[in-house]
Formats: structure tokens, C-alpha cells, sequence
């Protein structure tokens, strides 16, 4: 009885859980190919809400925002996380350990607490306030993604290379980065998607001032259901899998070439 | 204290077959190994003699009852873990009581035995100390007196030593073979470490590649009287001579180049290993004599060059190319510092023994 | 030799760690500000013949723009905010702020002009004052119009399912939502702004809405909460979605969310209960920070012609202050009957002063929402 | 002299390496905190932010209103933590130890909601429980209900997307933790006499704790101050802590009562946090106890 109830019921439950987790996004994909306009009613197959979303003015600008803020985090907080991984593990400090709590601090206490400093500093809110908050996330998640990725370094290849004559910056660039690498691409992807999918930070700290991807979404969703939002969720759902899937794949290969 | 039977046992992993149509019988009371090179299934059959695995086919009885089915948790075997499977999250008293706990056995009773374990086992000082705290052999001492608190019909030992260094392991062995005889159980020992099964077993089986018994028997048995060239050289080192044999005037003689013949002992299918083209025989490099002037009094007798000198301390190890190119492993004694005769590099030497202590091999 | 002690001294050591470290701090901060006042440079990124306009959503057509950008060559550049209170804050928080129009709703027109954000209209270089309504002119948010004109108006009422009220709303009142026995469906819709549903509830109550006093606010508030278990949603920017999805017959509501959706569904209908209700006018108003005023004018004149407000009131369904265009919209597009200034309903429509405190708001709206 | 500067500098370079990343958490995490801090003790109007010193922010926001909304908070996250752990749990568990074949390609499959757009997943459920749509079809379709049931702005919607989103957060923690306990002793267990409940209870359990705690911990916090759920899916009925901060700063335009709140908030989340803590180590001590 017990041994049935674990090879039968368990998957059972799994299975209707991921059904549970997927059933939504697949609904809100095929329907984003329906002609009406109304939901659940299939009234044939179409692209014209795609074709609306492509021509739509706002949604380009939105989107480029969205790119030049993600793009921007990605690269500053991978080089700072590197630079500061690489840094505290020569100088035996466990400073990165604090970087950690970045995720754990409500969103929405960073976001006040950024907006009511940038406007006693009256620093205007727009790309740069939003760079600036995206950045900090994107250092939760480089610095302990790095970090381990840097533990794993058999420390000996450094001071060997060391040993051998070559300088810390050539030591870097030809020992430590291409060991990094694969966690470099990994943390930059994480990044790129964590900015894309924010929103208490961009509600906070840009408002319509920088409208990102995802505040056109809030601001279309409170105005009630439009397919256009379901054709521009579904491209945003595929541009995020294919990252996530970048990303597993790579950490299969990381493991595969450590021999795991 | 029950027997354990295997019977016609067979178990794959996907398209592996570790073991086809298996059979062994071990003995009660009685300190088994079970000794094979890795990979042969070893660990397999103690896995399912413990539940731990199903067998595809075949039926395991323990005494006289076919336990092939039964759930792990039913059934009166233990399991001594090769790295010991202590639980982290328990100090040792909590470790050893697992088992009564959870047959809900009085608080008290519980107490007393486990008291009476750690005496048993020299470690009350350990009490109730982490088991992340303490050393590799206190780790295993305290698995085993887990397990044997159950008083098990059948005690299964996982290659219990291989996490511990040379010198505590010998310790080790002794303090099992005292434990085996006081509690009196079946204990089943796996291993993949010849030295190890030799000095414990009361009886030993040896498994080769492929899943199959190659010989049951007493240590002594085994390391006199190999079967089979994969025992013979498994266990112990030996000297491997093949050729045809002969008969003549119902002598039995190796051929085993142009010149040189050796008398060797008759055994049960000596009819049969006649007609083979190739016959193997197995002489123990301690059984056989080294000397630089001629000998009698020996029934074999070959000539070969030095090639190799390994001192060891309590013997030296030469080896000797025979003329037809055979490398020869002599091991002689070193019983006195000052030996009337040195062989040296490159001697030629005349090397002798009785036929009685070489054995032929059935493959 | 000297050298090499003066660098050995383990104190002098020391301090010079100290000092590079610090140095080290100090050109990374030096970076980092330098980062942060990139956020000012953009001002003066943009082309000199441009405008930055801050507005709500829907209310000057984009093709509009383009045809002025067409004509005169000016840049326009929108930024859309979605509320007044967020447009403040923003003020607030970038002083030198880059912009140079605003269309705000008028209640926020007081502080603004307090707080020196605002910047004097010239009325010589307007040429479309006097076809504004004299009934939206000269109200009490900025009496002589020095700061503001009115381009926009609107008022809250009542849009509903006509399928689901055969014989039209039983009664045409507030005491349709805040009254336990005379609520026509069990949930409704309500409007998300704490300004516009307390002056609501004091027209319901037939009170001065000129003068509130804290015991008056008491009550709003216990009758709120009172309303609370027949409101399905509160919201500002869903009614027409709630009611084209039938998902509630009723909901109070902006005239200009329902009507854009009755053009579409003949199932809809709005009015304006017999109390009266708020009037919403949406203002022009110039930034103080800006210099240039040639283009604003050029630009005010522009959005203030016939075509153009025209153009903008079909497309999203607005009200226009502009007299000879009010009169000429067709009458699918007001939605609503006798409502023009000049008609008796007109009269019933007001201005809420601000006469309660930011605080006074808050507190009402945030204990009832906690219940 | 220039050479003993060099050297001096060069040995500095790893202090000159890390500083950036922590101006950038100095500067833009504690500070904001501190910052916040300052407004919730201070009193001042417009651009003189901070004129006087204060406590009554504090007095003005410990009221039963404000008390009120945070306990609904607590509430909230308090019940899609432990319904998120009760539901993930067994997921984790089954992944871990009973999945051996593209154990990769499933790790992706839970993945992916963890990273999707929230608002993607908060429209997706409002396509699907609003009025005209999915559920409401298939009701209807079954005979089940006669007229569309509104599920949208109600409790229901909250918890059922909360429990959505934050499922992906606390399975990842509990699939590492059962991931890494040694198979070896679930075998033990069961070789001592102990059956599945005996040995899920007394082994599994305590051993996945931490990945557990973890994992609660994460879903508990994050939920607390989530925002865009409750304002989108519940109508706007009832504020909670992160939609009442977001009134106060935008609204409200009250920043000094906005800080007192949010330190009373995070106090008070603390304050819960640290009696959930008490309540594992108990969870976990009742866990190694066999009866």
C-alpha cells in the first residue's frame, strides 16, 4: 500500500502540479494567436496582434529602455561582482558574504528607500536611477553565482602561475577568466532576464519617467484584458526560456567538463 | 543465528547483467567473506540479501524462510556501511537506540542496552558526542554496534574497512573476529582486499568477473588448493606455468617448453585437462627453493637468470627468467643476516620444488 | 637610505595604506557621481527646436503630434504619468526637472503654482481664450487664470449594463451604492481615488462640500466601510473592462472610460445621478523651468484649434472646455443628455476644492481600506 | 621614492578591486535603509526634507488601522509560505530522489516559471479566472454553475497566484537540500526497521530542514512586501504593506509616515520571523525525538 501510494500518487501529484505551474502561460500563449478579441472564445487562428504590437510606438521605446537598462546592469554588475569576487578572495575577506542579502531585503523597502534618496540628492528619476537599482540586484545574484564558481578554483593554478614570473594581471586574464567564464555568461544572462522582469524597483525609480517593458505591462493589465498584452507576454516568455535554457545548458556543460 | 541461501539469482541494472542464475549458500553462525575484484557484483548480492535491492528472479531464504520479497524493514538482517551511513543529525546514544526506537522498546531497556553496547564497544566516553566529532575507527564502531543491537540473524559488512588506514584496520579485524565469536551470528563480509577476507573468514567465497562463484572454501582451502587460475592469482601471489601435459608411467608432467617437463599431482579430472592443448599450473613463490648449487631431494627442478631483486624485510622476492621467456616469482626467507650463499643480478640459478605443493588449475 | 627608513616606519606605513586606500574611495566615488550626473546631461541632448510634454494617457492623439511636428518642425516628446500625485512627486524629487508642459488635472494646480513650479501665462499670445467657456474659467484653483487654462472636462457618474437593468436604473442617485437597501446588483464597481469618493459620499449625504469637519469625516469613512461588502473592485482604469465583460452591471466611473466603450457596445449606458456630481477639468499649464516660450505658444495654439481638439475629443471621447468645438461634437460621443454648460445638469456638476489636507484624505481612505 | 609608491599602490590593488561593488551596496542599500530610517524619526515638508527630529511618525502610524494592515500582511505571507512549503515539498522530494532520467531537463521545466515575468504570470491568471474566462468556460461547460462565477478581486485570486509565483522560490532550496543527503542513510533507516514514515519523519525531514527553512524563509519575506499580486488581483479592496507603502509615497506624498511604516513593518516581519525560527528548531527537535 505504501509502496504504491509513493510510485503512483507521487508522480501524479507532480505531474498535476507542473500543470498547475505551466497550464496558465500555455493558455495565455495560444490564445494570444486567437482573432477575437475576446478571451476564450477561439475564433481562428491569427497575427494580428502581433502585428499590432510591432507597430506600436510605445512598446519600441519601451522595449529599447528596457535593453539599455538590462544591458547596462548586466555589465556593471558582472564587472563589479567579478572584480570584488576576485578581490576578497586574494585579500581573505568574506565581504561578499553581505552582498547575499540583496535578495532577501524586500524589493519594495530598496525601491522607497532608493527613490527617497535620489530625490534629497535630486538626482532625476529616469534610465540612470534605474541602471543604478538594477545594478544592486544583479550584485545579489553575480556575487554568490562568482563566488562559488571562484571557490571551485584549485587555488594553486593562481599561485603557480604566480610562481612562474607571470603578473596578477596576466595571472587574471589567462587562469582565473577562462575558469570563470561559463559563470561570467551565466551571472550576465541572469541579470539581463532578472532586469527585464522587475518591477517594484522600475515602478519605483522610474515611473513614467523611463517606462520599461514591464510597467507598459502593469499599465496595460490595469486597463482590463487585451490580446495585444497576451502576443507581447508570449514573446517575452519565449525571450526568457530560450535565456533560461542558455543558461542550463551551459551549467550542464560546466558540469560535464568538471567531471561531475 | 540462521543460514542464508541463494538460489538461482538473477538481477540486471538496464541492459547490465550483474548476475545470472547465482547461487550460494552460507552457512550459519559462521564468519563469511565474500571477496571479488570491483565490479563483480559483491556488493549486489549483500544488497539484496539486506532488501535493499529485488532480485529479478530466484528466491533468498533465510533459514527457512524465502525472504526475496520482504521489505527491508522486515527483515532480520543489519547492514554495516561502507563509509558507515551514521546519521548526521544524531549524537552516537541516538545513532545506536535508532533501531530499538523505533520498535518502541521501553526508554529504560533502551538505555540499558545501549549502555551495554557502548561498554561492548569501548566508547561510553562518546556518548553523546556528534558523530561528526569523532574518528574513523570510533565512526565504525559505533555503526557496527548499531547494527548489532538488534541482534540481526545476519550481520552484513560493506568493505567496513576501507576508510581506515593500514595499521587501525589489523586492529580491527582482530576486534571483529572476538565480536563474530561472541555474539555468536552470521556475519557476511565483503571485500575486494584478499589479506583482509583471509585472516577473518571461517570460510570464504570468492567471486569472479561476470557474477559467478569461482570456489567456496576455508581460507586454507583456497590459498593451497585453487581451482582456478582467477583464485590462484586472486588471491595471494603465485606463479602461473602453462603447457600440455603428459603421461608417462602414470606420471603426470607439464610440458612447458622443449626441454623441461614438470611433475606435477594428479587431480579428480586429470583425464579430462589431457586432452587440452593449454593447462595452467599454480606454484606459490614461497614454496619453492633457490639455490646457485645443484639440490636433492625434489621432484622439480628448472634453470633460469636473475632479473629482478625486491627486498621486502622478512623476504626477499627474486625474480627468475626461465629459459622459454616464463618470469618466476621466488619468495625466499630472510632468516639470517649473513646467508652463506648471495644470488645476485644475472646468476643463473636452479630452482626447485615438490610436486606435492603445486596445484593444477582447472582453467 | 633615509628613504627606505621613512617607508620602513610601521606607523608612516600604515598611514600611507590609509591614504591610498582612501584615494582609491575617493576615485570610485568620483565615478559614481560622475555616473549619476549623466542623468542631467540628457537635458541637453535633446534638439533645441523641441518640447517635453508630461500628460495623462489619452489625451492628445499621437497622429496629432506628428502633423504638428510635420508642420513646424518642433520635437515632441511625451512622457505619460498615471497620476497627479506621482507627477508631484516627481517635481519634487528632480527640481530642474526637463520639461516645459504639463496637462494636470486642477486640483493639483494650487500646490504646483505654490511650490513655484509654475510659470505665468502670457494671455496676449493665446488666441483661443475666448472660445473657452466662461464656466470654466476664473474657478477657485487659480482665480484669475494667471497659471492655467482649461482644456478638458469631465465628471463621475454611474455607466451600467442596460440588459441587466430592463427598466434602467431603479433610481437615479448615489444611494445606489452606498445605500445597503437600495443597491441594485450585489457588487458594483468604485472609483480608486480617496478625493473623488469622499466628495461622492458628501453629495450623497447632501452636504457642504465647501467645509468638512473632522467629525463630517468620521462618518464618510464608517460609510465606506459600510459599502465595502457590495464593491467588487476598486479601480480607475478598469470600468469599461468590467462592464463590457459583464463582470459587474454597475460601476461608478470617469464619463469618458464608459462612453469610449459605449461607441462600441450598444449594452452600455452612463448617467449622472440627480445629487450632482465632480467636475474634473484638465488644464494647461507652462513649467517654470522652461525657456522656451515661442514654442510652447506654438504649440498651446496649435492643440487649441478647432480641428485638433476635435480630432482629440472623437478619438478619446473627451469633453472639450472650447465652446464652438463642445457644441459641434455629436452627441454619441458626450454619451449623456443636457450636460452642456448653460443646461440645468451642468449646474449640478462641481469643483471640490481643497479644502481637506493631504493627511485628512489619507487617514479616511487608509482605515477603511484596512478593514 | 616613485618606486616605493608603485610598490605601495600595487599592493593595493585587490582593496582597489572590491571597492566599487561596495560603494554601490554602501551607497545605494545601506544608505537608502539609513535614509529611511532618518525620515521615519524626522519631521520636515517639500525640499527640507529632514527639519526636526521625531517620534511622532511613530505615534501617528502605530494605530489599529496601520496594525491591522500589517498582521493582514503577516497573514498573507505566513499562509503562502507554509501552503507553498506544504505543496512544494513533496515536488522537491520526488525530483530529488526519484527522478535518476533527465533529471536536467526537469530542473529547466521548474526553472523557467521562477524567472518569467511576473506580470506575465499575474495577466496569464487574470486571462484565466476572470469572467469570460477559461475556468468560467469549462464550468460552465461541465454543467457545474449556471452563471460565470466572478473568481478575480477576491482572496482566492491573491493566494492561488501567490502560490504560484512562489512555489518555483521554495522548491529550488528544498530540491538542493534533499539533493545532497546521503542516500546511503534512507537505506540505513530502513536496514534499522524503520518504514517510509518512520524514516521520512526521523531522517529526511531534519536532514532537509535547512533547505527548508530556507526556502520558507525566502517565499515568507519576498511575500511580505509584495506589491503588484494584491494590487492587480484584489480589486484594491484591502491595502496590504506593500500597497499601503506604495500610497503613502505616491499618494499620500507623506514620506516621514511612509518610513515610519515600513521600519514598523520590518519590524514586526522580524519580529514573526524570529517566532517562525522558533517554531523550526522546535519542528526540528520534535523531528529527531522517536517514539
Amino acid at each position: 500500500m505504501e509502496f504504491r501510494l509513493r510510485k503512483i500518487a507521487l508522480p501524479l501529484y507532480v505531474g498535476i502540479f507542473c500543470i498547475f505551474l505551466y497550464l496558465p502561460i500555455m493558455i495565455l500563449m495560444i490564445y494570444s494567436f486567437n482573432r477575437g478579441g475576446f478571451p476564450a472564445q477561439w475564433q481562428g487562428l491569427s497575427f494580428c496582434w502581433y502585428y499590432d504590437l510591432f507597430h506600436s510606438v510605445e512598446i519600441w521605446r519601451a522595449f529599447q529602455n528596457s535593453i539599455c537598462v538590462a544591458l547596462s546592469a548586466a555589465f556593471l554588475s558582472v564587472t563589479f561582482g567579478l572584480m570584488l569576487v576576485y578581490g576578497s578572495k586574494r585579500l581573505k575577506t568574506n565581504i561578499s558574504y553581505f552582498f547575499y542579502s540583496n535578495i532577501l531585503v524586500p524589493d519594495i523597502v530598496i525601491a522607497v528607500g532608493m527613490l527617497s534618496l535620489f530625490s534629497y540628492f535630486m538626482v532625476p528619476l529616469g534610465l540612470i536611477t534605474l541602471i543604478i537599482g538594477h545594478t544592486l540586484l544583479g550584485l545579489g545574484f553575480t556575487v554568490p553565482i562568482l563566488k562559488s564558481r571562484l571557490d571551485e578554483l584549485d587555488y594553486r593554478l593562481v599561485e603557480a602561475s604566480l610562481d612562474l614570473g607571470a603578473s596578477t594581471f596576466y595571472t587574471f586574464r589567462y587562469v582565473v577568466l577562462p575558469f570563470l567564464y561559463p559563470a561570467i555568461l551565466v551571472s550576465t544572462l541572469l541579470v539581463i532576464i532578472v532586469s527585464f522582469d522587475d518591477f517594484v524597483i522600475s515602478f519605483f525609480c522610474a515611473g513614467s519617467s523611463a517606462q520599461t517593458l514591464s510597467l507598459y505591462v502593469f499599465t496595460m493589465i490595469r486597463s482590463g484584458i487585451s490580446p495585444t498584452v497576451n502576443a507581447l507576454s508570449t514573446i517575452m516568455l519565449l525571450v526568457s526560456s530560450f535565456f533560461i535554457l542558455a543558461i542550463s545548458l551551459l551549467q550542464a556543460r560546466l558540469a560535464v567538463r568538471d567531471g561531475k | 543465528m540462521k543460514s542464508i541461501k541463494l538460489e538461482n539469482i538473477t538481477k540486471s541494472f538496464g541492459s547490465d547483467i550483474i548476475l545470472k542464475n547465482f547461487n550460494l549458500e552460507i552457512p550459519s553462525g559462521k564468519f563469511f567473506a565474500l571477496l571479488g575484484p570491483s565490479g563483480c557484483g559483491k556488493t549486489t548480492v549483500l544488497r539484496m540479501i539486506a532488501g535493499f535491492e529485488t532480485p529479478d528472479s530466484g528466491e533468498i531464504y533465510l533459514g527457512d524462510t524465502n525472504i526475496s520479497r520482504l521489505p527491508i524493514n522486515k527483515r532480520r538482517v543489519n547492514t554495516v556501511f561502507q563509509n558507515y551511513a551514521l546519521f548526521p543529525h544524531f549524537d552516537v546514544f541516538d545513532n545506536i537506540a535508532y533501531s530499538l526506537r523505533i520498535k518502541q522498546f521501553a526508554p529504560e531497556e533502551i538505555e540499558r542496552r545501549v549502555e551495554k553496547m557502548l561498554k561492548m564497544f569501548g566508547i561510553e566516553s562518546l556518548k553523546h558526542k556528534s558523530v561528526r566529532q569523532i574518528s574513523g575507527g570510533q565512526q565504525q564502531r559505533v555503526a557496527i554496534a548499531r547494527a548489532v543491537i538488534n541482534e540481526p540473524d545476519v550481520l552484513l559488512l560493506d568493505e567496513p574497512l576501507a576508510a581506515l588506514d593500514m595499521r587501525l584496520r589489523e586492529r580491527v579485524l582482530v576486534e571483529l573476529i572476538e565480536l563474530q565469536e561472541e555474539l555468536g551470528m552470521t556475519f557476511i563480509y565483503v571485500t575486494h582486499d584478499q589479506t583482509e577476507a583471509l585472516t577473518v573468514a571461517d570460510k570464504l567465497a570468492i567471486m569472479g568477473k561476470g557474477g559467478h562463484i569461482e570456489q567456496v572454501g576455508t581460507p586454507k582451502e583456497i590459498y593451497e588448493f585453487p581451482r582456478s587460475t582467477m583464485v590462484a592469482s586472486f588471491v595471494g601471489s603465485t606463479n602461473i606455468l602453462h603447457g600440455f601435459l603428459e603421461l608417462e608411467r602414470e606420471q603426470l608432467y607439464l610440458r612447458i617448453d622443449d626441454r623441461n617437463r614438470i611433475l606435477v599431482p594428479k587431480i579428480d579430472n586429470w583425464q579430462e585437462l589431457l586432452q587440452q592443448k593449454k593447462v595452467y599450473l599454480s606454484i606459490r613463490p614461497e614454496k619453492v627453493e633457490l639455490s646457485k648449487t645443484p639440490l636433492v631431494g625434489f621432484s622439480n627442478h628448472v634453470v633460469g637468470t636473475v632479473s629482478a631483486i625486491i627486498y621486502h624485510g622478512r623476504s626477499t622476492q627474486y625474480n627468475i627468467a626461465l629459459v622459454n621467456g616464463t618470469v618466476m616469482q621466488v619468495f625466499e626467507q630472510n632468516e639470517e643476516h649473513f646467508p652463506k650463499e648471495t644470488i645476485d643480478y644475472d646468476d643463473v640459478v636452479n630452482v626447485y620444488w615438490q610436486m606435492e605443493n603445486s596445484v593444477l588449475l582447472k582453467n | 637610505m633615509e628613504n627606505n627608513n621613512f617607508f620602513q616606519n610601521k606607523f608612516i606605513q600604515f598611514f600611507l595604506k590609509i591614504v591610498v586606500r582612501l584615494l582609491f574611495i575617493a576615485i570610485w566615488v568620483s565615478f559614481l557621481v560622475g555616473f549619476i550626473l549623466l542623468s542631467h546631461v540628457s537635458k541637453y541632448l535633446v534638439p533645441q527646436r523641441s518640447l517635453s510634454v508630461y500628460m495623462w494617457a489619452d489625451k492628445i492623439d499621437e497622429s496629432v503630434l506628428h502633423k504638428f511636428e510635420k508642420e513646424t518642425g518642433i520635437k515632441i516628446y511625451v512622457n505619460y504619468y498615471e497620476s497627479n500625485e506621482e507627477l508631484v512627486t516627481k517635481f519634487e524629487i528632480g527640481k530642474d526637472l526637463n520639461c516645459d508642459l504639463i496637462l494636470p488635472s486642477e486640483y493639483i494646480i494650487e500646490p504646483l503654482a505654490k511650490a513655484g513650479f509654475l510659470k505665468k501665462i502670457d494671455k496676449n499670445r493665446c488666441n483661443f481664450i475666448h472660445r473657452i467657456y466662461p464656466e470654466f474659467m476664473g474657478k477657485s484653483f487659480d482665480p484669475n487664470n494667471e497659471y492655467s487654462f482649461p482644456i478638458y472636462w469631465d465628471m463621475i457618474g454611474l455607466g451600467y449594463t442596460k440588459s441587466y437593468f430592463n427598466d434602467g436604473l431603479p433610481l437615479n442617485s448615489w444611494s445606489l451604492i452606498f445605500d445597503k437597501n437600495l443597491i441594485p446588483c450585489k457588487q458594483m464597481g468604485m472609483v480608486d481615488d480617496s478625493r473623488e469618493a469622499i466628495f461622492l459620499a458628501v453629495r450623497y449625504l447632501d452636504w457642504d462640500y465647501k467645509k468638512l469637519d473632522e467629525n463630517q469625516l468620521e462618518q464618510i469613512k464608517s460609510l465606506f466601510i459600510e459599502q465595502k461588502p457590495w464593491i467588487g473592485a476598486y479601480t480607475d482604469f478598469q470600468q469599461g473592462y468590467f462592464l463590457t465583460s459583464r463582470t459587474y452591471p454597475l460601476v461608478v466611473s470617469q464619463r469618458e472610460i464608459i462612453v469610449r466603450e459605449m461607441l462600441l457596445h450598444d449594452d452600455l449606458a452612463f448617467t449622472m445621478p440627480d445629487e450632482g456630481s465632480l467636475l474634473i477639468l484638465s488644464n494647461v499649464v507652462i513649467c517654470a523651468s522652461s525657456t522656451k516660450d515661442d514654442m510652447i505658444y506654438e504649440f498651446l495654439n496649435y492643440i487649441y484649434k478647432h480641428d485638433v481638439l476635435m480630432h482629440n475629443c472623437k478619438e478619446f471621447c473627451l469633453l472639450p472646455a472650447v465652446k464652438d468645438v463642445l457644441e459641434e461634437l455629436p452627441q454619441e460621443y458626450i454619451g449623456i443628455e443636457d450636460i452642456l454648460p448653460g443646461q440645468p445638469a451642468f449646474e449640478r456638476i462641481k469643483i471640490f476644492p481643497n479644502i481637506l489636507t493631504q493627511k485628512q484624505i489619507n487617514d479616511v481612505w487608509i482605515a477603511f481600506k484596512s478593514f | 621614492m616613485f618606486e616605493e609608491f608603485k610598490k605601495l599602490i600595487k599592493s593595493e590593488t585587490y582593496f582597489f578591486l572590491i571597492t566599487p561593488a561596495c560603494i554601490w551596496q554602501a551607497a545605494f542599500l545601506i544608505l537608502p535603509i539609513v535614509f529611511v530610517i532618518i525620515l521615519a524619526l524626522s519631521f520636515g515638508q517639500g525640499s527640507h526634507l529632514v527639519q526636526n527630529f521625531t517620534l511622532e511618525n511613530f505615534q501617528e502610524i502605530l494605530q489599529i488601522s496601520q496594525i491591522r494592515i500589517i498582521f493582514r500582511s503577516i497573514k498573507l505571507a505566513s499562509i503562502t509560505a507554509v501552503a507553498s512549503l506544504v505543496i512544494a515539498y513533496p515536488v522537491a522530494y520526488f525530483l530529488a530522489l526519484h527522478i535518476k532520467r533527465f533529471k536536467l531537463f526537469f530542473l529547466f521545466l521548474l526553472s523557467v516559471p521562477f524567472l518569467i515575468n511576473v506580470l506575465v504570470q499575474v495577466y496569464a491568471w487574470f486571462f484565466i479566472l476572470e469572467r469570460n474566462g477559461v475556468i468560467n468556460h469549462l464550468l460552465s461547460f461541465l454543467g457545474l454553475v449556471k452563471k460565470p462565477v466572478n473568481f478575480l478581486n477576491s482572496y482566492f485570486a491573491i493566494y492561488l497566484v501567490m502560490f504560484h509565483v512562489y512555489l518555483p522560490f521554495m522548491i529550488m532550496p528544498i530540491y538542493s537540500a534533499i539533493e545532497k543527503i546521503d542516500f546511503k542513510l534512507i537505506e540505513a533507516s530502513y536496514d534499522l526497521g524503520a518504514n517510509f514514515r518512520k524514516t521520512f519523519w526521523h531522517i529526511i525531514l531534519p536532514l532537509s530542514m535547512p533547505g527548508v527553512r530556507a526556502g520558507f524563509f525566502l517565499v515568507y519575506v519576498v511575500s511580505f512586501g509584495e506589491y503588484v499580486i494584491p494590487a492587480l488581483l484584489g480589486g484594491m479592496k484591502l491595502f496590504f504593506v506593500g500597497t499601503l507603502i506604495s500610497e503613502y509615497f505616491f499618494i499620500g506624498k507623506d514620506w516621514h509616515l511612509g518610513a515610519a511604516f515600513i521600519c514598523l513593518s520590518c519590524g514586526m516581519l522580524f519580529l514573526s520571523a524570529i517566532f517562525y525560527n522558533w517554531l523550526f528548531k522546535k519542528i526540528t527537535m520534535q523531528s529527531k525525538i522517536i517514539r
